[in-house]
């Protein structure tokens, strides 16, 4: 573990961990990787199975990510899963049906998610409604719209050249073939080394941890308190429409019936990173490996062929007692 | 038994601590601590902000452990436990920090726990609750109805309320941490005839406070800790100066006061007619630059109202704020800081500091603007820069600035609270009890801090219940009552007296 | 070194699907293979699945069987089957590609415009009528849907639809019927387009204590059973869940040994009510 | 309104709302129902669409109330779906299976939801894991073990005599046959008003409202708060259990994969009732009224045949409303 040492402090030092000892995440993961390995060597252990792996974290990753904000303000986020059909959706509008541009049909999608997140952002701060109904609200009025909007009908992008590649193509493979990564997993890095600039080095952050911690003293500071969290909202809902674009270059169509549900994957990857849900606590790199966390421990499941009801059960039981050991260490330093 | 003993008998100890120590992650913040408590005395324990006399009186009282040492009870080792194991002990605390729930009522608090029970113990009483409650509050003369819910009170209130609550139980040890920052001068003779009541009934007293003429008044013995040592243990008749030097390690000098002429100075803040509800009624004042403007009244005079609201952070019925005669319109506590002001507010956990930041960001959080690159990205060093000169300026006792601000003790929590106005640079400011919780040495140093600045032509408005305080720093007294300006006494001119005078003049 | 089938479906806690499961788990034991069967919680979950699918591929099967929720989301992966040379058997609703060697299925839509008959004739060709469909996305539940409707439209223009819902789980789709029943009161008859459908449409008639309304099902199961034996619901549709499990498997293993499959298994479906129910024609297909 | 005012009063102090202003939630409903009955006079003020709307409230309401208890600590229970049906998956097993006495079998199945909601909060006070990620560990585990016991089949009630009269039988409509009530009604009241003398007059309820105040000053005051918790989550996961009584009876059988989502519908319910998320107010009588805007709505939109997806894009917004103009209330007294 000594060699770790140096990357995992440069880590721990561009994510904004303070204290490596959070990095132990990293540990369940490790175990819950050895264990699989162990257990199924010949079907986990191969490279095809990691990329699947890496593939199967992008969309929930992002969704993650963007709750991180929100959850670091002490709010939370149920719309997220939701949100990012509905971008998929307008991405299909714009590209497919008005015929946009890629590039321009792609900021356009993006666009659509900033906005609805916006939308929670100035319901929760104008009209007071606590964040949790907020986004239950928006959650049912996003689905319907999504379904309405496509009259329950996928919307195809087979048409649309070179669409699935922003998912499933990979940029890597093509420099170097031995190493197919898919560009969602780069895509899942990037937003996540991004977010964690954001998170760390910029004004937005700083208030998002400050909300989290205490919003009465912040609003006495002078800080406009609504201002700064409709545009965490905002900020969180442009992410969850990048998941979007990465669900529906990887479907190739925009299905209006996803998303429910994994608003709950997402928020559960956060924690499991030690995000803390009271607020004012969390990092995307953590974040991260919790999502990590989450479809290892899936992937792994099923690669067992443990059956399905016993994969709920455990999922269960491991997320508790990963969020459970994630508080051990954190009091025993 | 003959007549009660008197303190500095040698009588069996009720609470002995032998070589105690506790360290938090990065903080040994006791070492090898003595300390003891007679029955039937007042034992103050004094020291810095952060000595540790906090974090002494927790682990009597269950809230920590102890890492190692001893404690004896009656001269027997005890081992707390836990709160509720402390109290079966009958030791009681009044914790430096409130710990109330505010949705409760007044009477729901104090006897949680302890709910007296109907219908074979299946359903509370709520009325005998009640009762219960207005005849505590009829034994310590406080007018409250024990139905008020707590959220609704104002902080010396709620702080009357955990006096109460701990003097309902029948304790043997009663500690007392800072139970007098919120309180007025009526209030504390009330408290100080409970405490000489208890000590009579033999009770022994941990008092801790930060205010030497109540020490004076009321300890038998004096326990000076610093650094998480005890230095020494003296009787209360001890010359103030000397007990002062074994707590900062120094003689004081104090600082004459000096009134500058200020009548000429362009007045940065006026306020015209302010009205809120019945809490402000016509109020109208103005600073001028370089002046310091104090406000005295009793508990509830509105005085903090009045402060909030010029700050934006209620909102108001009627009034007109002129910033260097321009009138402004504040809605909210932007638009005030914008306009220059700064309000330090009184009650520094729920409204002054972000509890789970660390030192730095609270004392960059209103100024954040300017130490950011490009509009947008933090600038890390300068920040270090500026957090690490306030650090070094109020002495704050903290192991780094990446501290949780949670973690640092109450005094130099309100160190930080101090220091992020002191970053901003503000125009105005209103100090709202700024000194709630300070030791003596650091306090001598804000007044310097607050003297200079008026010097250096801000206009300054200082809050205070403690009259010497106000006194002390003003050149210009203005006394509430009610929700209104009752008088103005020039600074050379104000005494105790004369302000209490209108402090009370009720119409 | 043992054979390994993998079915990836398009869900797992509907009886329909459990008898899926129970017909390849059958086939499984026959052939001596080794069979897996799992699907995502809700039909709705297509990138779900094609990590199931992805799973599934890393166990390095021997063939593979795929009712896929969505058949253009899956063609990456199954072209790499192809690569790999695991042979594809879709079932269910199919694959709309070439890759899978052939499809055990039976055509919603016709089936539902059995339904569509039915309904027409117990009612008299006349009247309201209204569909409780399972959702809004899924194949089965928009195949069954739009082959009900389009029938309808077709060949009884006398009969009006008054209403789509959706229920989802019994519960709902007994409130729904109840709402159903409220806002038309000259409605003839529902059509539930599967199990919980067409137990919350009988639900939902019980407790209004309604008669007269004609309830044609989907699906079998206990509860079915007994509200066909009951007279509550007149008659269903079902398909041959345990058979196209069974087929899939089946297939799978022929397609391992070369032999050569027809394009379509066509497993078939068949109205069934109370006269016909212990048929052992029909009673094999039924399920509990 | 004047002769209302008696009544409503009585109900006030019965169910402890201390300020009347908070029945106002009533006028909510109120407007609800007169809004449809406007619009749909012969089809929605029917004495049969009536019972149908109390009848749909049975369920969602337990689940509800037993929310309320959680949601008043500012925990969150999940939890409360699965839950259901899973207790009513071991009113299969007890009476069906194994071959119980019908009470003997419900007091068992309704010991299992107390015992899961004991593990819940064992989870939360021992482990430290918040409720949140507690309850939805939970909520995977009990779904999954609900689809195990089964076998994913559903369990059968047809032959216990009498056990779908619990809810569809009316003792009400045998004395009064023109007001044919189901019991399953009754029983929600019945439930309501025992847990509102819990909540108000117990010290169960003290420690509810005080831990969800400040926790803190909870465990100073010398109280046992990680007992005190655990006994209000078993005693919400005993309510949860008769809910799972109700659905059974009601479906007469055990149906697994039931349940899902329902938490979510309970803690709208909840939070239109005016108990804030943030723990230390909160009302059963909101509750109620919550979950009765909940169904009104619901079952408005269905009698006016909305098409679902606008149902959901309505639900939403009135969700949202119906919290906003809640808290226009409380800030404007
Ligand atoms: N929970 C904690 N974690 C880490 N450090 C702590 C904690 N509690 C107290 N400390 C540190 O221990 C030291 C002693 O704090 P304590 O609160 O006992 O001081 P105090 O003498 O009561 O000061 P004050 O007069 O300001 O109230 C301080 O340096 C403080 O920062
Ligand atoms: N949150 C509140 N709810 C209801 N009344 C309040 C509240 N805060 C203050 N008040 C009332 O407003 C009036 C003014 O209180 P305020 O705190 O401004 O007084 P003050 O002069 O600053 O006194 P203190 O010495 O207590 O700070 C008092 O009558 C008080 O009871
Ligand atoms: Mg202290
Ligand atoms: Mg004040």
């Amino acid at each position: 573990m000594t060699q770790a040492t140096s990357p995992l402090s440069w880590l721990a030092r561009f994510f904004g961990v303070q204290a490596k000892q959070k990095l132990l995440a990293f540990a369940s993961l490790i175990a819950l990787l050895a264990v699989f390995s162990v257990l199924k060597p010949d079907a986990f252990m191969t490279q095809d199975n990691f990329i699947g792996i890496l593939q199967s974290t992008t969309v929930i990753g992002v969704l993650a990510i963007a709750s991180t904000f929100v959850i670091i303000t002490s709010g939370i986020d149920l719309s997220v899963g939701v949100l990012m059909t509905f971008c998929a959706v307008m991405a299909g509008v714009f590209i497919v049906n008005l015929g946009f541009p890629l590039p321009l049909g792609i900021a356009c999608a993006l666009a659509m998610g900033a906005l609805s997140g916006c939308i929670s952002g100035l319901v929760i701060t104008k009209l007071k409604v606590p964040p949790f109904i907020a986004t239950l609200g928006m959650m049912m009025l996003l689905k319907g719209l999504s379904l309405l909007i496509t009259q329950t009908r996928p919307i195809y992008f087979s048409d649309v050249e070179g669409f699935d590649q922003i998912s499933l193509g990979s940029l890597i493979g093509d420099v170097f073939p031995s190493l197919p990564i898919p560009n969602g997993v780069l895509i899942l890095f990037l937003v996540a080394a991004v977010c964690a600039v954001v998170l760390n080095k910029t004004a937005l952050g700083r208030y998002t941890f400050a909300l989290g911690s205490n919003e009465e003293a912040v609003r006495l500071s002078g800080v406009n308190v609504d201002r700064w969290k409709v545009i965490i909202y905002t900020f969180a809902g442009g992410i969850c429409g990048i998941s979007g674009l990465l669900i529906a270059s990887r479907l190739n169509s925009a299905q209006p019936a996803l998303g429910q549900g994994y608003e709950l994957d997402a928020i559960a990857a956060v924690v499991i990173g030690g995000t803390s849900l009271s607020g004012g606590v969390g990092t995307i790199l953590g974040t991260i490996i919790g999502a990590f966390i989450m479809s290892v421990l899936i992937n792994g499941l099923r690669i067992m062929s443990v059956a399905q009801e016993w994969q709920m059960v455990l999922t269960g039981l491991i997320i508790i007692l990963a969020v459970y050991t994630d508080n051990l260490r954190r009091n025993k330093p | 038994m003959d007549s009660m003993p008197s303190p500095g008998h040698a009588v069996a100890p009720l609470i002995s601590v032998q070589n105690l120590s506790k360290s938090f992650p990065g903080v040994k913040a006791l070492d090898g601590v003595r300390f003891d408590l007679r029955p039937g005395e007042v034992h103050a324990l004094m020291g810095e902000n952060g000595a540790g006399k906090s974090t002494l009186m927790k682990i009597l009282a269950g809230v920590y452990r102890k890492d190692s040492g001893e404690v004896r009870l009656d001269g027997e080792p005890v081992e707390i436990q836990s709160p509720a194991h402390a109290q079966s002990l009958a030791i009681g605390i009044i914790h430096q920090e409130l710990h109330l729930m505010a949705h409760l009522t007044a009477a729901q608090n104090i006897f949680l726990g302890r709910e007296p029970r109907k219908a074979a113990g299946l359903l509370l009483d709520e009325d005998q609750l009640n009762r219960d409650t207005q005849a505590l509050f009829d034994r310590l003369h406080l007018v409250l109805a024990p139905t008020t819910p707590v959220g609704e009170l104002t902080v010396a209130r709620q702080q009357m309320v955990e006096i109460a609550k701990a003097l309902s139980f029948k304790t043997r040890v009663l500690i007392m941490d800072e139970p007098t920052a919120a309180l007025n001068n009526a209030e504390i003779d009330e408290l100080f005839r409970i405490i000489r009541q208890l000590r009579s009934e033999g009770v022994g007293i941990v008092y801790i406070s930060h205010k030497m003429d109540e020490i004076q008044r009321i300890a038998d013995r004096v326990t000076v800790m610093r650094d998480g040592t005890t230095i020494d243990t003296v009787p209360a008749d001890t010359p103030m100066e000397q007990v002062i030097a074994m707590m900062v390690g120094r003689y004081l000098e104090h600082a004459d006061k000096h009134i500058p002429d200020t009548s000429a100075n362009e007045v940065l803040l006026e306020v015209r007619g302010l009205n809120r509800g019945r809490a402000i009624r016509d109020v109208s004042f103005s600073v001028r630059r370089g002046e310091i403007v104090g406000f005295a009244g009793l508990m509830g005079a509105g005085r903090t109202e009045v402060a909030r609201a010029v700050f934006g952070a209620d909102p108001l019925d009627s009034g007109e704020i002129l910033v260097r005669g321009q009138r402004v319109h504040i809605g909210s506590p932007q638009d005030a800081v914008r306009a220059g002001m700064g309000y330090l507010s009184e009650d520094r956990k729920h409204f002054g500091l972000a509890t789970g930041m660390d030192v730095e960001s609270n004392i960059t959080l209103p100024s954040l603007k300017r130490w950011l690159k490009w509009g947008m990205f933090l600038n890390r060093a300068a920040i270090h820069v500026v957090s690490q000169q306030m650090v070094d300026k109020l002495r704050i006792k903290t192991p780094s600035l990446t501290q949780t601000a949670r973690l640092l003790s109450g005094g130099n929590q309100q160190k930080v609270v101090i220091a992020k106005w002191l970053v901003q640079d503000c125009e105005i400011l209103f100090f709202d009890e700024p000194t709630r919780g300070i030791d003596v040495g650091a306090k001598s140093e804000i007044y310097k801090l607050l003297i200079d600045l008026a010097a250096q032509g801000r206009a300054i408005v200082v809050i205070s219940s403690e009259l010497p305080e106000v006194l002390q720093l003003s050149h210009r007294v203005l006394v509430m009552c009610e929700g209104r300006i009752t008088g103005e006494v020039p600074g050379s001119q104000a005494t105790q007296e004369n302000l209490m005078a209108l402090a009370t003049r009720r119409d | 070194q043992e054979i390994y089938i993998p079915l990836v479906s398009k869900g797992f806690q509907h009886q329909f699907w459990q008898a899926v499961k129970q017909g390849a788990d059958q086939a499984g034991k026959d052939y001596k293979v080794k069979v897996t069967f799992e699907g995502p919680e809700t039909e709705q979950q297509v990138d779900k699945q094609i990590d199931m699918l992805s799973a599934a591929m890393a166990k390095k099967p021997s063939a593979i069987g795929f009712a896929a929720l969505d058949s253009k989301a899956a063609i990456p992966l199954l072209k790499k089957a192809q690569a790999a040379k695991i042979p594809v058997i879709a079932f269910d609703s199919g694959v709309d590609s070439d890759i899978p060697v052939t499809t055990a299925t039976t055509n919603n839509v016709a089936a539902a415009a059995l339904a569509a008959d039915k309904m027409a004739e117990k009612i008299g060709g006349e009247g309201e009528v209204a569909v409780i469909a399972h959702d809004q996305t899924s194949t089965t539940g928009v195949g069954r849907r739009d082959g009900f409707l389009n029938q309808i439209k077709a060949k009884y223009p006398k009969i009006k639809v008054v209403d789509v819902q959706y229920g989802g789980d019994q519960l709902k789709s007994a409130e729904i019927a109840k709402t159903l029943m409220q806002a038309h009161p000259k409605l003839k008859g529902i059509f539930g387009t599967n199990e919980p459908g067409a137990i919350g449409a009988g639900k939902g008639v019980k407790e209004a204590k309604k008669s007269g309304i004609v309830i044609i099902g989907f699906d079998s199961g206990k509860a079915q059973k007994d509200m066909i034996n009951d007279g509550t619901i007149a008659g269903s549709i079902t398909q041959n869940p345990v058979g196209i499990g069974y087929k899939t498997v089946e297939a799978a293993v022929k397609a391992l040994k070369g032999e050569k499959l027809p394009k379509i298994i066509d497993t078939g479906f068949y109205y069934y009510d109370k006269s016909n129910m212990n048929d052992p024609k029909v009673a094999a297909v039924l399920y509990d």
